[in-house]
């Protein structure tokens, strides 16, 4: 088999797993662990009856092993069930909120890289007062706990001086333009937040790996060549330094689309996140075990884009 | 044939090193010089006097007051929460119940998390499964499963902690078993294989100490993070509703509805959580740096 | 975005915000707050509720019986789908013997445990066959039933697995036209629309907005992002509500309320001395006066509370919080106090921690009650822990509230009888039972408010349950609308359809 | 080029650190003169500082520093930068460390001829392929383009020395060029070397700590020792007379064919710590020859003979020993 | 000086008589399987079919370019790597396996001293824990017996025994070493493997570590594997040299005649291309057999002889036959072997190695 081959091959087989690793946990938590779907859709005045109903149309009255089977069988087809509450297919279900959460995170990473790495190169290659503040700001950034900063930051830029909306995703009632410009608008503040708290690690990882790598060889080697500062830090360190930023990234992306929750919850943005903390409060199974599937297969699909991203960056994968 | 004892030239040479500070030294020695280091250990150290003497600064926030929702005062320093207690007291009380579950979570994860990295660097049948494992944890959306766990099992101190530990052994074993992994390969420990058959030996003198500064910063870290994770958990409702934690207050500030008008019921928690957080990530950045030959430049 | 501009955005449009997103767009099924405040303004109720509890007309003109297992409803005749069809008693008919047979997980099949079928006998009447002698069937059934278009519904195989979630049709004051999940609900005027004034509603498009917590609705209609907040406030932000600018603050009557039940089957909570003894050892005063800042009224420790008029029964006293007594009943039940005043006694109360205002309370009945040298271990559960537990009997105290109890015979059968499912103290008395259960069946008013009485006098001296207080709810709106019709309770609020079909802007 | 009392001083926790001392070095056109010296002995720290290229932590001064006719003690940091792979190049010693691994070597001698010249980038390149061809990379054409990691150690030493010698410069500074090196591959980097001197005509100041290396390719040596030139002279008369004990010992503890069976000689003790460097000759503690003037007084470099500096009280004698 | 002078001499753990085969390596191949970047795994053939067996009291050497696998072997005969394939034999005993008895008897018998003396050492540890660690591990002796024991070993590596409280860092790299070889020698083993002891030290150190071996060797009648790639050092120790050539060995024999008369084209490489203190050999760079190249990898080592892809000498025959380790006929030497399809022809060309005389 060609070397590519295989490392697809090898790639594909280990989501797989993962995939089914994730979907086990779910399952395993949801039905051993204590709470009853039944009594968490209906009103509490619903008869015994109509529980009974209720876990038969569910297909929860079943054997473990029998609702484990028939489930991964379902997942083979693509199938994710039916939500027990909504009354609609998971992946409806989920469809509707995935979008949010991609566009808050990637933007989020997109303007935690655009900010991040000036402020990671000004850090290592300006040492003292500026390194310091920069370090400084970057651990508090990364200490802030999310609904905190949403909290302030919705008092001041939302209620007080009223730059941008609170909560939601866009305006009801906007078109074309107007509706991407709501869209940017209610965009802000949550991926604000996110950028504050993720920008931290960014800039401390890219930090220190920026001053090793300036302090290899390689980088004495082009002053030795007689090339300029600059090219030196943005051009021989920057390109080395990024290598493990890039690591962070796959790390992180799947961290951060799963632990957007809190982020969601506070600006009451659509996203899957703040999707599994409402299908937790109404027990909705099948909605659960198709997230956790969706986030493990963001996880996934970051790790592979990090692989690639870094197999561009670092020649030494490339043409391994 | 020349006596191969040292000479006094030798020995001498020796005596000279000999004033040579060991590392702990020297790494003490480089963190004193950093007033960031100390300064976050001072407030770390704050912290947990004010965790341990809590009935000595404050009653126990119980009942209810007359005075709600008043802004700080000298009566009360920190104001008073919708039901009249005093915001002061129960920050001081948050202060203790968020440290017993970082603090435990820590010490069931770092348990964990170290055993499992020291016997997969050491014994590679175990790397290949526990390697899988602990990748495979380590891709598992945490935060949404956290929540999970705590609402259905029902939240209390024992359920937080053990949630919260459950989830965040891997990054420990991760963290560690880099290090471990490292030292494994290194020649010393080769040299102790050639000394003795016993695994247990060989972990207990060398890789362990060798992994202990390692543990060190794991601990740090954890246990902020824990901190977060419990107030984020607390924040959702699904903290202990027994006791007071930060989270907990932020909590009830959002479902009294008073987070926006009575700005001191949400301040007060919030920096308390950013002093512990920031204290402890300080402290390890402050530690890897005095540690680090290179940056602290001797 | 939809490609098709907002042609009726000419007219005004009302924003509702809420604090729970839509769920399923089945009335039948729903049980979300905002479920139940979208779908009712698309498929009608028979019947409406008072602020005294008393029913009214809504799509049903009269409503009886012919005799103790018929009952009937005599609709009106001009209402009509949004699509064009006719509303006729044969949608009514559809709907209940729907119900019956699919069982969904709503509110309405519960109300018809006694009910075997309906006939449309009319367009306008339609008859209901009961199994057994029942007076409640017809004002339950009339009020919590929403009637969905047999044309729609018909085709979809069960009504416990339909979603309904596009085209949707109505026959309300609006009609939901987008949606955009966890985000905003855009209802569009549905014309005409016999109720409203001139048949057609004033507001052309109503939209509800979800936020993650009170907290940004207060905000968010400080800041004029919406109109009205319909879902209740917390107490503590009543005054500064009302105190605000541009803000009106409308008070909601309470129908339901608040109690401690004792589970009977657990061990000392058999004793009614033991259950006096808690009764006495809770400051209900205090509790009304700082966790519900003076917002909720007393009903006397009797389940009648004073807003059902016909029934509410003034000679009941409230228990007083009286420690002492408490102490003294538990010394005639046997026990004594150890050294430091305290009984070797500990019950562990459950409660919600998704409520708010019962997850405060429960501290201070702990504290209350350690006066009296009782031990209480509150234990705050996520809502579906404490389902569960509740539903499996496994607490000693249970700590929450009701916020429907519109008729008392019907909730007496449910909250008293051996068999009932929210018989939470597990009470099993016979003779609380007899009077209940001819309650139930006696269709002649002032014989049902004498058993009920009865009834109630029983519950309050043996402490089969322990009730506290009924919350009267406040939501707010911004003062340039007016208009607004109030109805008891949060389900209702200020967002009826009659209210919303009235509702107008002044500005 | 010609340098004068360099000294180079680190600034460390523990206080100041002086690795070189008043160093005095001259490399002619066309001519190599190796640096001799143990590690640690302030080598490195040497060429550094002629390049200017001193650690953020370092203090380096000196007498007289001049290029040719430049003098680079007077130039600012810029003109100094552009002198650098211009006029004065360098080798280092591990040449997979010092390759930029993410760059194609192309990129990596393209950056270098474009910060001195005016050249397109096409050019550039162009260039790039004729150096790796004059050092011998076969196939240079296709390989231009290729990542460090994929040439040998061999070829990654060559194409460091493509890259100094990328702009002819007059100076060539090359520290332990061969010592991560196979004997086998040692020999051909020296080779060529040795060839692009004499072709270049260029002054090469060869680091290395490696007798043998000295021995086959020194016209000039200079031995150092704990920060300071102990002993210079040319290579022929150095190796066959050492005139300071340290040089004597040096050579004496190299196991040779006609020591076999014999213990080898040691130098005892270690090489001194540079921030604790004994008083008075430094070498004293290890010297079979020390007096006790020797730990009271440094000797100063003098000139012992025609072309031969010694630092030691006791050099003639020395020399005298060895000669018997 | 007799192996038994006196009572504190420690003694090695046979007692073998001198001459008998002590350790034997039989056809060991050991290949390693790499996956780095994520992309396939290479197999690096690291030691390819080596022979080999050990006196009691001699001394072997081993020279080859980095990457022969020369570590790799000496890890295999301590039992620090188990062979793919082959068999390792100790006084006879077969300890191949990883079993727990034959891993015992191994390291009673075999030890090692390492390379680097800066990451063998324990750095958190004291000498005399670090010297002491065999004992202390096999609970052997009192805490006071192994304390004189440390005691002893020190001053047997020629250092001053109340040193044993410091830790490494306060030690120069010769005394490190030094302390690495007393280590070695706590278990009193019969054989030492030493792997490159000195190229880590500087040369006016090294002589102290090979004098130190030197010597124990002479008193203790310690066999020894010495690895180095200084040919000069590995001449001045062994008593007999294989010199090994991308996993396989290329010749062995006796010091002298290998130096002397070398038959494989790699091994006059080798000594030709090995710059000597010797100002007489100056400028004769050019006559010297510089090879082409650089040795190929180890992941695709080349088929028939492995250094034909180099070799001045290589024919058809190289290109495809393995040639095996024989006697050059007609030499004088018989323990000499080569493994070369050409040794016959390679000796006559010596001049090329050491130039015109
Ligand atoms: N940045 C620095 N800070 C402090 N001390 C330094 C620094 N760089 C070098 N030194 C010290 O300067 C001394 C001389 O170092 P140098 O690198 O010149 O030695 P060298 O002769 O090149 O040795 P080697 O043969 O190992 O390369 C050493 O003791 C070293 O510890
Ligand atoms: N653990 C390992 N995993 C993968 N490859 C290895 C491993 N150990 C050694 N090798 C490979 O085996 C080959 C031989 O390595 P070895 O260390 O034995 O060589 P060596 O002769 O000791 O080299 P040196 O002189 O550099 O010490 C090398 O190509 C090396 O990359
Ligand atoms: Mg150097
Ligand atoms: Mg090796």
């Amino acid at each position: 088999m060609p070397p590519l081959a295989r490392f697809a091959l090898r790639r594909l087989l280990r989501g797989v797993v993962t995939i089914w690793f994730a979907v086990t946990v779910t399952f395993l938590m949801l039905r051993l662990l204590p709470g009853d779907p039944a009594l968490a859709v209906a009103n509490p005045n619903m008869t015994r009856e109509t529980r009974q109903a209720l876990l038969h149309q569910y297909g929860l009255d079943q054997s473990l092993a029998v609702q484990y089977g028939k489930y991964l069988w379902q997942l083979l087809h693509g199938n994710l069930g039916v939500s027990f509450s909504q009354s609609v297919p998971v992946t409806t279900a989920l469809m509707e909120r995935l979008p949010w959460t991609l566009l808050l995170t990637v933007s989020a990473l997109v303007v935690t890289i655009v900010i991040g790495v000036p402020l990671g190169v000004v850090a290592a290659s300006r040492r003292g007062f500026w390194d310091r503040a920069v370090q400084l700001s970057g651990v508090v950034g990364q200490s802030l706990f999310v609904p905190s900063i949403g909290i302030f930051l919705l008092y001041f830029l939302g209620l007080k001086l009223r730059w941008f909306p609170i909560g939601g995703a866009y305006a009801e009632n906007t078109y074309g333009i107007a509706w991407y410009g709501s869209v940017l608008r209610h965009l802000v503040l949550p991926c604000l937040s996110l950028v504050l708290v993720q920008l931290g690690s960014y800039v401390l990882t890219l930090r220190s790996t920026l001053i090793d790598a300036l302090g290899e060889d390689y980088c004495m080697l082009a002053r030795a060549n007689g090339l300029g500062e600059r090219k030196v830090v943005w051009k021989h360190a920057l390109r080395n330094a990024l290598l493990p930023t890039t690591t962070l990234v796959g790390l992180q992306l799947g961290f951060v689309v799963g632990g957007a929750v809190l982020t969601e919850t506070i600006y009451a943005y659509p996203g899957i996140g703040r999707g599994i903390y409402e299908a937790v409060t109404r027990l909705d199974f099948p909605v659960l075990q198709g997230a956790f599937v969706l986030l493990s297969a963001t996880v996934i699909v970051a790790n592979l884009l990090t692989d690639l991203a870094y197999g561009l960056l670092d020649p030494r994968v490339r043409t391994a | 044939m020349t006596s191969l004892i040292e000479s006094a030239a030798g020995t001498a040479d020796v005596a000279d090193a000999a004033d040579r500070p060991t590392a702990a030294k020297a790494t003490w020695d480089a963190f004193r010089r950093n007033p960031l280091g100390i300064l976050a250990m001072g407030l770390l150290a704050l912290l947990i006097v004010v965790a341990l003497v809590a009935p000595l600064l404050a009653s126990y926030p119980r009942g209810h007051g007359t005075a709600i929702l008043r802004p700080p005062s000298a009566a009360h320093w920190f104001g008073t929460d919708n039901l009249g207690r005093d915001v002061f007291a129960e920050v001081v009380y948050g202060t203790r119940a968020s440290m017993l579950v970082a603090a435990g979570a820590t010490a069931l994860a770092i348990v964990i998390g170290v055993t499992v990295a020291v016997c997969s660097a050491y014994f590679r049948w175990v790397d290949g499964v526990m390697g899988v494992l602990v990748d495979l944890f380590l891709s598992l959306p945490v935060l949404p499963l956290m929540i999970l766990v705590a609402a259905l099992v029902g939240p209390s101190l024992q359920t937080i902690v053990f949630v919260l530990a459950f989830f965040s052994w891997p990054e420990v074993s991760r963290v560690v078993r880099s290090q471990a992994l490292a030292v494994v390969r290194l020649p010393y420990v080769d040299a102790a294989r050639l000394a003795t058959g016993s695994p247990l030996w060989i972990i207990r003198k060398h890789l362990l100490p060798a992994v202990a500064p390692v543990i060190a910063v794991s601990v740090v870290l954890t246990a902020s993070r824990a901190v977060l994770s419990a107030a984020g958990l607390a924040f959702l409702g699904l903290g202990d509703p027994n006791s007071w934690s930060w989270g907990r207050i932020l909590f009830e500030a959002q479902q009294s509805g008073a987070m926006q008008e009575a700005w001191w019921t949400t301040l007060f928690p919030s920096l308390a959580i950013l002093a512990l957080v920031v204290a402890a990530t300080l402290l390890s950045i402050a530690y890897n740096d005095a540690r680090d030959p290179r940056t602290r430049k001797d | 975005p939809s490609k098709k501009a907002a042609e009726s955005g000419s007219g005004v449009q009302l924003r509702i915000a809420t604090t729970t997103d839509v769920v399923n767009f089945n009335p039948l099924i729903g049980s979300s707050r905002t479920d139940y405040w979208l779908t009712n303004l698309m498929y009608p109720h028979l019947l409406t509720i008072g602020n005294d509890g008393t029913k009214q007309p809504s799509l049903a003109t009269k409503w009886g019986y012919t005799s103790p297992t018929t009952g009937f409803y005599e609709i009106r005749g001009d209402m009509k789908w949004s699509d064009g069809t006719p509303l006729t008693a044969s949608d009514v008919a559809y709907t209940l013997n729907a119900v019956k047979k699919d069982k969904p997980s709503g509110t309405l099949y519960g109300q018809l445990a006694n009910f075997s079928s309906a006939k449309a006998v009319s367009p306008t009447r339609v008859e209901l066959k009961l199994s057994k002698p029942d007076a409640t069937v017809i004002p339950e059934v009339g009020f919590w039933g929403n009637v969905v278009p047999e044309h729609v519904f018909g085709k979809a195989g069960s009504v416990a697995k339909f979603a309904n979630n596009a085209n949707w049709v109505s026959a309300g004051p609006y009609r939901l036209t987008k949606v955009a999940k966890g985000q905003s609900y855009t209802m569009e005027r549905v014309t005409p629309y016999p109720l409203a004034p001139g048949g057609r509603p004033t507001v052309s498009q109503v939209v509800y907005k979800v936020y993650p917590d009170v907290n940004t609705e207060i905000l968010a209609l400080k800041n004029g992002d919406v109109d009205a907040i319909a879902n209740a406030l917390p107490p503590a932000q009543v005054q500064p509500l009302k105190q605000a600018d541009g803000i009106t603050v409308e008070e909601v009557p309470g129908l339901g309320y608040a109690h401690l039940a004792y589970n009977m089957d657990k061990k000392p909570l058999d004793n009614v001395k033991v259950r006096q003894a808690l009764a006495h050892a809770v400051d209900y005063e205090a509790i009304r006066k700082v966790v519900l800042q003076g917002q909720a009224v007393s009903t006397g420790s009797s389940p009648l509370m004073p807003v059902l008029k016909q029934f509410y029964d003034p000679s009941l006293q409230e228990y007083t919080f009286d420690p002492a007594m408490a102490r003294k009943l538990l010394q005639d039940a046997g026990y004594t106090a150890d050294g430091s005043g305290k009984f070797p006694l500990s019950f562990r109360m459950i409660y919600s921690l998704q409520d708010p205002v019962t997850a405060q309370w429960a501290t201070l009945v702990r504290d209350d009650a350690a006066k009296a040298g009782i031990t209480i271990k509150p234990q705050g559960l996520e809502r579906n822990t404490y389902l569960a537990k509740t539903d499996a009997g496994d607490f000693d105290i249970y700590a929450g509230n009701f916020a429907i109890m519109d008729d008392p015979a019907t909730n007496m059968t449910l909250t008293y009888l051996p068999k009932g499912i929210i018989n939470y103290s597990h009470v099993d008395a016979s003779d609380l039972s007899a009077l209940v259960t001819k309650a139930q069946a006696t269709t002649d008013v002032n014989e049902q408010k004498k058993l009920v009485q009865a009834a109630a006098k029983l519950v309050h001296d043996q402490v089969y349950d322990n009730v506290m207080y009924t919350q009267n709810l406040y939501v707010a709106h911004r003062s340039n609308w007016t208009g607004f019709v109030v109805k008891p309770s949060e389900l209702l609020s200020i967002v009826d359809p009659q209210s919303l079909a009235n509702v107008k802007s002044s500005s | 080029m010609r340098v004068r009392g360099l000294s180079v001083e680190f600034r460390t926790r523990r206080g100041p650190v002086p690795s070189v001392r008043g160093v005095d070095l001259d490399v002619a056109r066309g001519e190599l003169v190796a640096l001799l010296g143990e590690s640690g002995s302030g080598k490195s720290v040497t060429v550094r500082s002629i390049m200017g290229l001193d650690a953020d932590n370092a203090r380096s001064s000196a007498d007289e520093m001049r290029l040719g006719d430049t003098d680079l003690l007077a130039l600012s940091d810029d003109e100094r930068r552009r002198l650098r792979g211009h006029r004065m190049s360098m080798v280092f010693q591990d040449a997979l460390s010092a390759l930029n691994p993410v760059l194609s070597v192309g990129d990596q001698i393209g950056d270098l001829i474009r910060a001195h010249t005016d050249t397109s980038r096409r050019a550039a390149r162009a260039r790039a392929v004729e150096l790796l061809e004059m050092v011998g990379i076969p196939g240079a054409s296709r390989r231009v383009g290729d990542y460090p990691h994929q040439f040998s150690g061999g070829m990654r030493q060559r194409i460091l020395i493509g890259m100094a010698i990328a702009l002819e410069p007059e100076l060539l500074l090359a520290d332990e060029p061969t010592t991560a090196l196979d004997v086998t591959v040692q020999a051909q980097i020296l080779e060529l070397l040795d060839r692009l001197r004499r072709e270049l005509d260029m002054a090469v100041l060869l680091i290395t700590h490696d007798l043998g290396v000295v021995s086959e390719v020194a016209d000039r040596v200079a031995v150092m020792y704990a920060g300071r030139i102990v002993e210079r002279g040319s290579g022929d008369d150095l190796l066959a007379r050492p005139a300071h004990p340290y040089t004597e010992a040096l050579l004496t503890s190299v196991p040779q064919a006609e020591g076999l069976g014999r213990d080898l000689v040691t130098i005892p003790g270690s090489p001194p710590n540079p921030e604790r460097v004994p008083p008075g000759c430094a070498f004293h503690p290890r010297c079979s020859w020390a007096v006790e003037d020797c730990r009271k007084t440094r000797p100063a470099l003098i000139e012992i003979r025609r072309g031969r500096d010694s630092a030691c009280h006791r050099s003639q004698e020395v020399v005298g020993a060895g000669n018997e | 000086m007799p192996a038994t002078s006196s009572p504190h001499t420690p003694q090695p753990a046979g007692t073998a008589a001198p001459g008998e085969v002590v350790l034997e390596a039989h056809d060991l191949v050991k290949t390693f399987t790499t996956g780095r970047g994520g992309l396939g795994r290479t197999r690096v053939s690291s030691v390819d079919g080596i022979s080999l067996s050990l006196r009691a009291g001699e001394s072997l050497g081993i020279v080859g370019e980095s990457g022969c696998g020369k570590s790799t072997l000496a890890r295999m005969l301590v039992g620090l790597e188990v062979p793919d394939s082959g068999s390792i034999s100790y006084r006879g005993r077969d300890v191949t396996a990883a079993r727990r008895g034959d891993r015992r008897l191994l390291r009673r018998g075999v030890q090692m001293v390492f390379q680097d003396p800066y990451t063998s050492l324990d750095p958190r540890m004291t000498v005399l824990e670090i010297v002491g660690e065999p004992l202390a591990a096999s609970r052997t002796g009192t805490r006071a017996a192994r304390r004189e024991r440390v005691a002893e070993l020190l001053s047997l590596v020629g250092l001053a025994p109340d040193l044993m409280e410091r830790y490494p860092h306060q030690f120069s790299g010769g005394q490190r070493q030094r302390i690495g070889i007393a280590r070695a020698l706590a278990l009193e083993p019969e054989v030492l493997v030493c792997d490159e002891p000195v190229s880590a030290l500087d040369v006016s150190v090294q002589a102290q570590v090979v004098n130190v071996l030197r010597d124990l060797q002479r008193r203790l009648g310690v066999t020894l594997l010495f690895i180095a790639h200084d040919l000069s050092v590995v001449r001045h120790v062994a008593d007999r040299v294989a010199v090994m050539y991308l996993g396989r060995l290329a010749e062995i024999g006796p010091t002298a005649t290998v130096y002397e008369a070398p038959a494989h084209p790699y091994t006059q490489a080798l000594l030709s291309a090995s710059p000597v203190v010797d100002r007489a050999r100056r400028g004769r760079m050019a006559a010297r057999i510089v090879l082409d190249g650089d040795p190929p990898s180890p992941t695709s080592p080349p088929a028939g002889c492995r250094f034909h892809t180099r070799c001045r000498m290589a024919r058809e025959d190289c290109r495809t036959d393995v040639p095996s380790l024989r006697r050059p006929s007609e030499a004088q030497e018989r323990a000499r072997l080569a493994a070369c399809h050409h040794a016959e022809d390679a000796l006559t060309r010596l001049e090329d190695v050491f130039g015109p005389a």
